[in-house]
């Protein structure tokens, strides 16, 4: 048995890692809303916001293609504005899986700010907390439980799912072939050996890393509302 | 001088071109990454601005489609192997000298092929049971793979009894269990071969260029006959 | 000034609020469960969007016509009727927050006063969840005061503790209301609350103001009994401390002559109000001798108000001041009691209502 | 009988508590803010899994150190110090949650009652986040009483309400103690309160019990100040309506005499207990002529306590009951106060502490 | 273009169907107990829920090919007890969806059930509620948001992802196809009038459905814990 190449893990941390934080970025202001809107779109929103979830990835995959190639009106701009193209560029991974990870982070964060209530917000409104404060200083940390399901959610499911993420990136050893890939590959080749190596690398460390999470959650617990 | 290209292969080759690529690299200096998937897959890439310079399909139809819309070079269209189907068995005992008769007697759950729209060794493979008069009889026990690669897995893992694969599958140094093999007779099917052409990204690498000549020389044609592949005579 | 004239409509009930409530002193809004309390206040704070109308206090107009003040910005310290501490956050980190944007915003809270006034030490490290009821209510009170507000709102602040606390706490309020000279408005039903700590006050029903006036007037006024509850009726008399005697009793001025109360924490000279309440007023037309009670002022009878009970409430000028009685009907009656009468009150006992806000300076 | 052997340790806190409470009447459970009380009421609930030792109802052993009985089979009613109203569900589902698990154990919880006495009717449609504080706790009151429990916990059920609420719902607490004589553990801070509708008085400190006892004890005994509060201080005195006069005053008589209070509705010949507050009594060597009072009766003096304040109680024994008197030390000095000293108390201001449980049969 | 067949979008909808009441019964009383367990075992248990979401879904596929196949211990007790294999049959699809997508079950029912607390639970207790009827009438209505983030979830990503259920359930048409591998094939073989056709009606129902769903939900508030 030969020792695994880690590189496509390494891939796959960096592309989970960028994509939990920009989904933490979009997906919170759009959970926020949601969660406090009196808006009649809001069922709307948020049956688009699970929408890509039904398609198969690659299908998914096969659109985002479409709308991220060069001579869409997106790639096109992308392509102005870095000289690269969006597809098949580790950009264009980033894109694909947030898009596809949207559900897992918007969904848990909506339904924890739901339950925070208005109640601890007014609090410290009348502490002299701005709205970003209350939301950054109350609202945020009473979520706390719901950004940790946001946040193992969609950096799990980033690690794990390749459909989307095989057709933008195309699989290119050391630019865009992450550990998903690279064990699906070995899968595809009959390379059972290096498929359970890889396999059993990513669990140990994954399990190692959610452990250490859920570990330190624990002694943080978090009570709803106001006492 | 030495240039680097990437090569789209089909996941059924893939194997096989990673034993050849380290060959080319020793006899020409030039560097080749392998990028394996689908040849629908690649092809909907290809199409879309994939960089890959040259593809190896799995059959001859993607790369035709490719040339007529542009995205390959003319006049670098060949075959470049040509697959053999078998009915294979992780079981030594499970098909006897006649795999047609084995077929016919039915004596097992599932028989697990590729999806013959998906995939040429699929497309084989309904047509030898065709021709074989097996395919309503056994429609009910037929499991498919997306690809020759899933379908194997089908075989290998015990959940389907016999597959009808590619033979570079059965007799690849990696399959830990050979069993018993049957090759079908080519003449229950079409052709399964498989094309590579030179993509209009890389009209001007030479070290695709070169990887393409490459396929045809002695050293690779041995080398692909090894893994189980025909290949046709050097024109 | 705090000017409203505001209206909220809920499907059951309305607000409709238009009073002027004076910018200095504690302000105490009575009136029975349900009657639009908590809602004044929360419209005050700027927390209810559905209310209409203005609010303007010191000159800024908080909500009117044009633009609102977002509530963050009032300046406000908000003791909420439900605690509402911050669970992520410890005792210490709760009082840390409000001390923290109050700094930010040019104020100097003093946290270790806080600390100490309301006794919250040895609670420190403690989680909100595994405090006591009054427990958290005294931390909600600390943590509104650190936001050094320009306007404080209490929603029933003393209701989950004793005697003992709430006596500890109060005289803590009126300094804050006399020396750091906040605006209080303070939500109560408890009048003997109301009546120590508040100048102004106003009697809601039904989300209306009832009547509204200096405490001294609504208390005194024999015509409130009904809203108040005849039990709570008394006057509030302006005294000043006279001596302390060395037997624990001090001794005080009035209009009408002194009284002798137990030891007043207070120099001499110090302007205080006193709360007699009415049913605990003996009248006589003699000078009685020989009682226990120490404290005997001669009067004339102003007004003699029969109700519907056994009970009429006798008032009578004491000095320049004026007292309640309340008696039966059958002692009126035999004692011939009318207006122009003199007559003995015999008073029992005293509690100090406040400090005189309006003399503080001649200490 | 309610017996407790129970120990329950928190890091700043041990409720360390023996005490057999009776299994009839109401038992005021009365301490400072963070002693302990709803700790106890949770124990007594089967809330705290710390709890170590026994609890035992009625010859049933809820903890011990066999078997627990789980809280839902404990048939107990609680009314939670918040009132925890379920959020998703209207008033009228909070009640009918209550009442139908009630009939499924077998009772016959009477809703439109429960309804009525706390005067919810205009409620029932309304979610409890749109309701006052008061109005919270009056469903969570209701919702109680519609789980027909063998034994009441209360803790501090009406501190958020008016006293005219409290005064409208106070009855219908004590026809529950004694018509339905189910056992109430009941927790205030209120003696008032206490007074009014407790028979039996539990005192706690820091955990442990003080001071327990029935109430008429605790309350006149003079040693009882400093954990009462000297305002709070009055004796419990057994009387009897005697007649009802038409100037709207009922003549009472007391074993020392009689005494005339505006009407009490109750028909002559019934056993009531009054609470007479020891402030405010006034005491009289010689019997006083021409006071507004008409209560004055004659007693002798048992026990005169000085304490280190400027008061003094004193204990006199009139007829077969006792009375408190706080005076100032001064009073008592030149009237020459001492134990044997026969003198009069003059009593303003008289309450119905609650109606006497152990004679109602003779009405 | 033709009407496509909608054979496989029944399919889809009843695989989804079974899972996500199957999840919901399994995943529940997982949730309720690392919700409120003070067990050691807590963080790891928490791990392994999450961790089938790592591997990418073929390759789980693969191991669950391994697990339920006739002759492992499980697939064997199935086999004896059904008469008929696991592995390519709508149960073995059912029972790959109910492990693939746990995580999207219990880890926003956990984050609901530990934002409920125990203070509504202590209340119906005192209502003569038992522990079963405390969680039917009053956990769970509280924790009605965190349901529905679990279920659209669950039913969305069962609908949607095809790796494992394709590895597992053989793709037999009529039996095992979903709608999901249909739109895949389409994509795969060019067929991209059809791919969009499919797409289309899948994304439309989806998008109905969920408004439908989420315009219910809106209209039953849901308040956390104790008034
Ligand atoms: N969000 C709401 N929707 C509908 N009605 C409401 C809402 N909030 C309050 N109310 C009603 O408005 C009235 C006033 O409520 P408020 O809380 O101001 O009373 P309160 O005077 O503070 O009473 P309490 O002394 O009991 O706290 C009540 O009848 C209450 O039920
Ligand atoms: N979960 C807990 N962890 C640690 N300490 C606790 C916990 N719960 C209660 N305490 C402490 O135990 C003591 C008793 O609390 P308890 O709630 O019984 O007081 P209480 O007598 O009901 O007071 P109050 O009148 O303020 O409601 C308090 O000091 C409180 O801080
Ligand atoms: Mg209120
Ligand atoms: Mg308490």
């Amino acid at each position: 048995m030969t020792l695994p190449d880690l590189a496509p893990l390494l891939l796959s941390l960096r592309l989970a890692g960028w994509a939990t934080v920009i989904l933490l970025i979009l997906g919170t202001p759009l959970a926020w809303w949601l969660a406090h809107t009196r808006s009649r779109a809001k069922p709307v929103i948020e049956a688009i916001t699970a929408l890509p979830l039904v398609l198969p990835p690659t299908v998914l995959g096969f659109y985002l293609l479409v709308a991220l190639s060069p001579s869409s009106p997106l790639g096109g701009m992308w392509r102005d504005a870095t000289g690269n193209a969006l597809t098949f560029s580790f950009a264009g991974l980033v894109v694909a899986s947030v898009l596809y990870s949207l559900p897992f982070t918007v969904q848990p964060l909506q339904s924890a700010f739901e339950t925070v209530g208005r109640a601890p917000l007014e609090a410290a409104a009348m502490l002299r907390a701005s709205p970003l404060d209350r939301f950054l200083s109350v609202a945020s940390p009473l979520a706390l439980r719901g950004y940790l399901t946001a946040i193992v959610l969609s950096f799990a499911h980033t690690i794990g799912e390749f459909g989307v993420v095989l057709m933008v990136g195309g699989n290119i050893p050391g630019r865009t072939q992450v550990i998903s890939i690279a064990i699906y590959e070995h899968v595809e080749t009959l390379n059972y050996a290096q498929a359970h190596t890889l396999s059993a690398i990513l669990l140990v460390f994954s399990f190692v890393v959610l452990v250490g999470v859920y570990a330190t959650n624990r002694r943080f617990p978090i009570h709803a509302g106001g006492w | 001088a030495a240039e680097s290209a990437l090569i789209a292969v089909a996941a059924n080759f893939a194997e096989t071109a990673q034993s050849l690529a380290p060959a080319f690299n020793a006899e020409t200096g030039h560097e080749l990454t392998l990028t394996i998937g689908s040849t629908g897959k690649l092809y909907a890439q290809i199409t879309k601005g994939a960089p890959f310079d040259a593809l190896l399909a799995a059959d001859q139809e993607r790369p035709r489609r490719l040339l007529e819309e542009g995205h390959a070079v003319p006049g670098t269209r060949r075959t470049y192997a040509t697959g053999q189907l078998v009915l294979w068995s992780p079981d030594p005992d499970r098909i006897g000298q006649n795999g047609e008769e084995t077929l016919a007697n039915g004596d097992f759950e599932h028989l697990a092929m590729a999806n013959p729209d998906l995939a040429p060794y699929g497309l084989a493979a309904a047509q030898a049971l065709d021709h074989m008069g097996l395919r309503d009889r056994l429609s009910d026990r037929i499991v498919m793979g997306q690809n020759i690669g899933q379908t194997f897995s089908m075989v290998a893992t015990g959940n389907a009894a016999l597959g009808l694969v590619a033979g570079s599958y059965a007799a690849s140094p990696r399959n830990t269990a050979p069993g018993s093999v049957w090759p079908v007779p080519t003449a229950y099917h079409d052709p399964i071969r498989q094309d590579a052409v030179l993509l209009a990204v890389g009209a001007d690498n030479a070290a695709a260029r070169a990887f393409l000549d490459y396929l045809h020389s002695d050293a690779a044609r041995e080398v692909i006959t090894r893994f189980g592949y025909g290949v046709e005579d050097p024109q | 000034m705090l000017s409203l004239d505001i209206r909220l409509d809920y499907p059951d009930f309305t607000l409709d609020f238009s009073h002027d409530l004076p910018a200095r002193g504690l302000t105490a809004v009575f009136g029975p469960s349900g009657c639009g309390k908590s809602t004044l206040l929360r419209v005050i704070a700027g927390l209810e969007r559905g209310a209409r109308g203005t609010v303007r206090f010191d000159g800024t107009q908080w909500q009117g016509t044009s633009r609102t003040t977002p509530p963050h910005k009032r300046g406000i310290g908000y003791v909420f009727q439900d605690a509402r501490l911050f669970g992520h956050l410890s005792v210490a980190g709760n009082l840390r927050f409000a001390a923290r944007r109050a700094r930010r915003a040019g104020a100097q809270p003093d946290e270790a006063q806080a600390i100490a006034a309301l006794d919250l030490h040895d609670l420190l490290d403690r989680r909100p969840d595994t405090l006591s009821g009054g427990q958290r209510q005294r931390v909600a009170i600390a943590r509104a005061l650190l936001t050094a507000p320009r306007l404080l709102l209490m929603d029933e602040p003393l209701a989950a503790l004793d005697a003992g606390r709430k006596a500890a706490i109060m005289p803590y309020i009126e300094r804050l209301r006399d020396h750091a000279t906040i605006p209080i408005v303070y939500v109560s039903h408890d009048l003997s609350e109301v009546a120590r700590l508040a100048d102004h006050m106003v009697m809601m029903r039904a989300g209306r103001v009832l009547r509204a006036g200096p405490v001294a007037e609504l208390l005194s006024d024999p015509g409130m009994a009904d809203a108040i509850g005849v039990r709570e009726m008394g006057a509030l008399m302006p005294a000043r401390v006279t001596r302390h005697h060395d037997d624990g009793l001090t001794e005080l001025g009035v209009s009408g002559g002194q009284l002798f109360l137990p030891r007043v924490q207070a120099a001499p000279g110090t302007a205080l109000r006193l709360r007699i309440a009415a049913h605990e007023v003996i009248l006589s037309r003699t000078r009685p001798a020989g009682l226990s009670a120490l404290n005997i002022l001669p009067g004339t009878i102003t007004e003699v108000r029969r109700g519907d009970g056994p009970g009429v409430i006798v008032k009578l000028r004491v000095g320049d001041d004026d007292l309640l009685a309340r008696i039966t009907r059958r002692s009126a009656d035999e004692m011939g009691l009318h207006p122009g009468v003199a007559c003995h009150a015999i008073v029992k006992s005293v509690s100090i209502a406040q400090t005189d806000v309006g003399t503080n300076g001649t200490q």
